[in-house]
């Protein structure tokens, strides 16, 4: 058997709908027909009544969401592409993601956003949105690498009490395949070690923790052992497994598909300057997108992304400073 | 008092009954926004005073017709009437003005933002239209869970709201899924200064109500028992399934957008317009005409009033403010993480 | 081929001449996009493919009435035929789906997402409705600047994109202020996979404008004639002053949501419905019925139009790619600066 | 004279609207009403026809914005207050920021957001979003903190080529007072030392600017001399002025009103330790606002953001470090 870690997606919502009868997915085109990129398909024949089509009304999903919340349910919203949920932000980070804080009743609902760059898909189908969600109080952020973590850690997300914005990677979907899914995970919230080192490490997450392996992977053969955390979940953030690799490398670098400013790899590089900084022998690094919106043509877009070599050369930087 | 409801229609006593019980609701209502105006004028309030005045009838006939414990009720910022009605505790909405630790935010949000979601009432956020998919949500819920029996969610909109993004989405999704959503629009002829011309161009805002397949009905918001009938009419309908109901109540504000706001932007020509009668003094009116009660009645009416009123917010005065260090700072109810 | 949009009304050879222009550049959209498509199946077009097969009547029957160089004009993903009709030069379309770095996005924006907005073609984000208030904005700076004269802005969104707050705000922004916008709603009875009963409630999409107070008619969008004759009547309105304009075209897509979909959620039975005839060749029959020119003509146009698409597709296919290494990396008009 | 912050923002408006014709503004309340906070009072009396109110609907507020930037004018929006601009993120994030890159079509848009917390104002009514706006290409982030940078930054914000989110601190309007307006200014974009120091650099922005200068007077009696860096803009930021501070002093301390993941400070403190490492001698600290919304309540309130007693205590064990 293989699985892919679309596959993964797909399963983890089966398993929470079929464990919990509080579990409904709602969306854009998730029903019969099974999503714009088939994540929910099957699910409507075994659950009609929990797998509903919703008009195009990203705003008013999101609040229903939460009104479901609120009732007791645990809703997950898949928006169509990451970038849409823009419609939905005031309902996400107003209404859902301070619901527990003024009212003491939690707000377990699940938003799925299809996320990241793919070739061709251009500056409205492309984006990673993590950034803007993880900045306001009351949301968790998960990011799965994996097609393990998108499982575990959706049906995790799921089971979270608090909203959880959901980045799943669109360029995983169908290039990343495992043998099984997993019976057993690391909490969604624990950073994990992908590979051990020690001249250098690299943080990423999601589609950037395959970059860094391939750019790992060219460095080993120079000799260079690159520690690689993978974040999972960007907020909050690990800090405590990301300080354990630096503290045995002494050089770091951040690495993240989305825009330079103030991102993931902003705040992470921040949060080590502030607790690790007598851990490191380096300036710590960063690499992001280019500060332009994600470029249609692929190979506009290839460039404007972090990619393996991109990293290594980073990395060859890092190493002699 | 009860929260009475479920009178049965066209029985006169039970007409009665029921305006009596709202022109309670109203009169406690405007008793205690009165009473924290004037102590926002001695500067002890924190923030905002927004108040219902004018629009009490309107607001407390929709409440009335609901019924705790089993409707949805998410009101906005000039519905202290249907708060009441609904089965608020005053001292809630007191504790909430005197920024008391013990109310149901806990000081974390402020005057109009409370609520008890649940308890059937969804707290509102301050972006205009974002509440109607809440409640829309709760009942689509309920509908999966089997459990949405009888119930119907209701909540409240100005004429300024309605040209909100999050109006349409969540109108238009509640009537796809055909829910007992009742909203009303007070079209109080203003959105803070910004008159009804240069909010949308329909002839009527209930004229709305067809491009969205709902049903939708006019009252007169200044006259309590057309209200009354209004709500009762459209709740009953969206019981028995015809789906999501606007009630369009037309009035006038008699306040200022806030109490800092002087309003010179209401002409006197609208406020000596029928839209301008002050819906309290026209239920009296006729209440007494009716004979449903006597002058007698009413000054009492007002009189406990007064006393609940006096009694909550010495309550909350008495109460603490929170305290940032013992307060418990986290936004997340599943995991306690520093940042 | 001229731009013929200020034919006089009534006319039999005016409206002949509209229709046979109008028919032309049906064809040549549909060539086009049938090349396209076959481009894209071979694996030759990076990203998706989405077409107006079987809305070209209704998408360039807008456009004809427009005049390019005065109007604006901001169309959606299946509006090839309109953009052909309003005067893009073919060449831009080729440009971008071939990923030509002298196409009008340089290769930064793909397919549907080119125009030109200084000369009168804003260029679509994807989010759905968002493109209505800005057409809007340029009728208002017009009439701010007192250059509005008598052009009007037109753009278009699909049944499914009706459910966006975006299409709200605008719709009734455009109807406070009385802009000459005309907003053509392609009825093609889904969204993707999701059906007009899972989209919203109405009766009738037209039954929407008299919410906005704002004139609304419905026509067959397979009718070449009708939503020529409907464009036409609304446009002049909106020339006139009588301010926002809803045509509402009935039809179906004759693709796939995009060249990836084998769309199996469309049934045989509506495909066999008036909806689902193909309004190219129903204007070829009721062009021959009415004489208006012959089977060798249409032949040519067929022709000429292959010809065309070669040669825009060849002209593509020869240009470079852009290149990331010279590639101006600057999302800023205003300053230079690194991140 | 005395001139108060806010009036500073409606007399540069007023000279917009003098100097160009293109220039119109364009929100809720804003016409003979005045706004919310008076910041258009007058105008509309001045210029009917060029200061205009809108309907309830912030996402439509910014696309008439963009469709009138094509037609070449140059619109001010008016939130009335920024945490209402989450309605309006999609048109701007997505619609106006990308403009210019999409199209070679400049967007001079300026979109006023009466921003950050007053005692009372609670979790909509306070918020601090240049993180979010900064976050995206495309966009020009100002958060004047002086009456002088109020006027000439807004004056320069409606000059600028591209959409400007202009960032004016409520808790500033009525607050602060100058003497008079300037005739010269330093362009938005430049950093200013504020306040020459040795012992350690505070960066900061808009009303923290002023939390951090009542610090270093209270930590001036101590014989500690703090310099500080008001940023004045956000994105982009001047990141040599701030270099030159650091090098100068060798700590460093950023202050935020906002959220504290992935915001203004994480974003300098993570520039300044991959830029300036070696000029650092201690770890650089970061001080934001605790991670949940923003308590109504005043006592609440004041202990949610940063103050001078914080960013003292803080600058005190850095100094120590
Ligand atoms: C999305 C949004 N934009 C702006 C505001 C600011 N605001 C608060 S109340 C108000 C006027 C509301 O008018 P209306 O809906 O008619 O209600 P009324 O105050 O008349 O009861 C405005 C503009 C807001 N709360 N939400
Ligand atoms: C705000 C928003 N949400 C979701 C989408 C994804 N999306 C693209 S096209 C489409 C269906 C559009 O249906 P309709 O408006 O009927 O136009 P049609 O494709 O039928 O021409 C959807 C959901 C989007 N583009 N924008
Ligand atoms: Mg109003
Ligand atoms: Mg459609």
């Amino acid at each position: 058997m293989s699985i892919t870690y679309l596959e993964a997606i797909r399963e983890a919502q089966a398993l929470a709908l079929k464990n919990s009868e509080d579990v409904f997915i709602y969306g854009q085109d998730i029903g019969l027909f099974g999503g714009a990129f088939k994540s929910t398909k099957g699910l409507y024949n075994d659950y009609p009544n929990r797998v509903i089509d919703s008009p195009i009304s990203e705003d008013a999903m999101v609040g229903l969401a939460v009104g479901a919340a609120i009732e007791g349910m645990r809703p997950i919203i898949e928006m169509q592409f990451a970038d849409f949920s823009s419609v939905g932000f005031n309902q996400i980070v107003n209404q859902a993601a301070t619901m527990y804080w003024r009212t003491s009743v939690p707000c377990p609902i699940t938003i799925r956003l299809p996320s990241g760059g793919t070739p061709g898909s251009g500056p409205f189908h492309s984006q990673c949105m993590e950034t803007i969600y993880a900045h306001y109080p009351g949301t968790i952020v998960m990011t799965p690498s994996t097609v393990e973590d998108a499982y575990s850690m959706l049906l995790e997300a799921v089971s979270i009490d608090d909203p959880v914005i959901f980045c799943e990677h669109k360029y995983l979907y169908y290039h990343l395949k495992a043998e099984s899914l997993p019976r057993k995970a690391l909490p969604a919230q624990k950073a994990r070690i992908l590979r051990p080192g020690r001249h250098a490490t690299i943080i990423a997450y999601s589609a950037m923790v395959h970059e860094a392996v391939s750019a790992a992977e060219i460095l080993s053969k120079d000799g260079y052992e690159i520690e690689i955390v993978d974040l999972r979940c960007v907020k909050p953030i690990d800090i405590d497994t990301v300080l354990g690799s630096i503290a045995r490398t002494g050089r770091v670098l951040a690495v993240g598909e989305s825009f330079p400013w103030g991102g993931v790899t902003a705040e992470i590089i921040s949060q080590i300057s502030s607790e690790g900084f007598n851990l490191l022998d380096a300036p710590p690094a960063r690499l992001n997108s280019i500060d332009t919106p994600i470029p249609y043509h692929p190979e506009l877009w290839r460039y404007h992304r972090p990619t393996a070599n991109s990293i290594e050369e980073k990395i060859r930087k890092l190493i002699k400073e | 008092m009860a929260n009475i409801a479920n009178h049965e229609e066209g029985s006169e006593s039970d007409l009665s009954k029921v305006v009596l019980d709202t022109f309670r609701w109203m009169i406690l209502a405007r008793t205690f926004e009165d009473r924290i105006s004037n102590i926002y004028r001695s500067g002890k309030i924190f923030g905002g005073v927004y108040v219902g005045k004018g629009q009490e009838a309107f607001s407390a006939s929709m409440a009335i017709n609901l019924v705790k414990g089993q409707d949805v009720y998410s009101p906005l910022i000039r519905d202290m009437a249907g708060r009441s009605a609904f089965g608020e505790p005053l001292v809630d909405a007191a504790r909430t003005y005197m920024g008391s630790s013990n109310g149901p935010t806990k000081g974390r949000d402020g005057n109009v933002h409370r609520g008890n979601p649940r308890e059937g009432m969804p707290t509102m956020i301050s972006h205009l239209g974002a509440m109607i998919s809440v409640v829309s949500g709760v009942l689509f819920a309920r509908r999966i869970k089997g459990t949405l029996n009888n119930s119907v969610g209701a909540t409240t909109i100005g004429d300024g709201g309605t040209s909100t993004g999050a109006f349409h989405e969540a109108l238009n999704l509640a009537a796809v899924e055909k829910l007992p959503l009742i909203v009303s629009i007070a079209n109080n002829q203003f959105a803070y200064s910004t008159p009804t011309s240069k909010q949308f161009a329909c002839h009527d805002l209930v004229d709305k109500a067809v491009g969205y397949g709902v049903n939708g009905i006019n009252v007169d918001g200044t006259d309590l028992i057309d209200c009354i009938q209004g709500f009762q009419s459209c709740i009953q309908k969206a019981r028995a399934g015809e789906g999501p109901q606007i009630v369009v109540g037309n009035l006038l504000r008699l306040s200022g957008h806030g109490e800092h706001d002087d309003a010179p932007y209401i002409s006197e020509e609208i406020k000596k317009s029928k839209l301008g009668i002050d819906c309290l003094k026209k239920s009296e009116k006729r209440i007494l005409d009716e004979g449903w009660c006597n002058q007698n009645d009413i000054d009492d009416m007002f009189k406990n009033a007064v006393n609940e009123v006096n009694s909550a917010i010495e309550t909350a005065e008495s109460e603490s403010a929170p305290d940032p260090y013992s307060h418990d700072w986290n936004a997340y109810s599943s995991v306690k993480f520093d940042q």
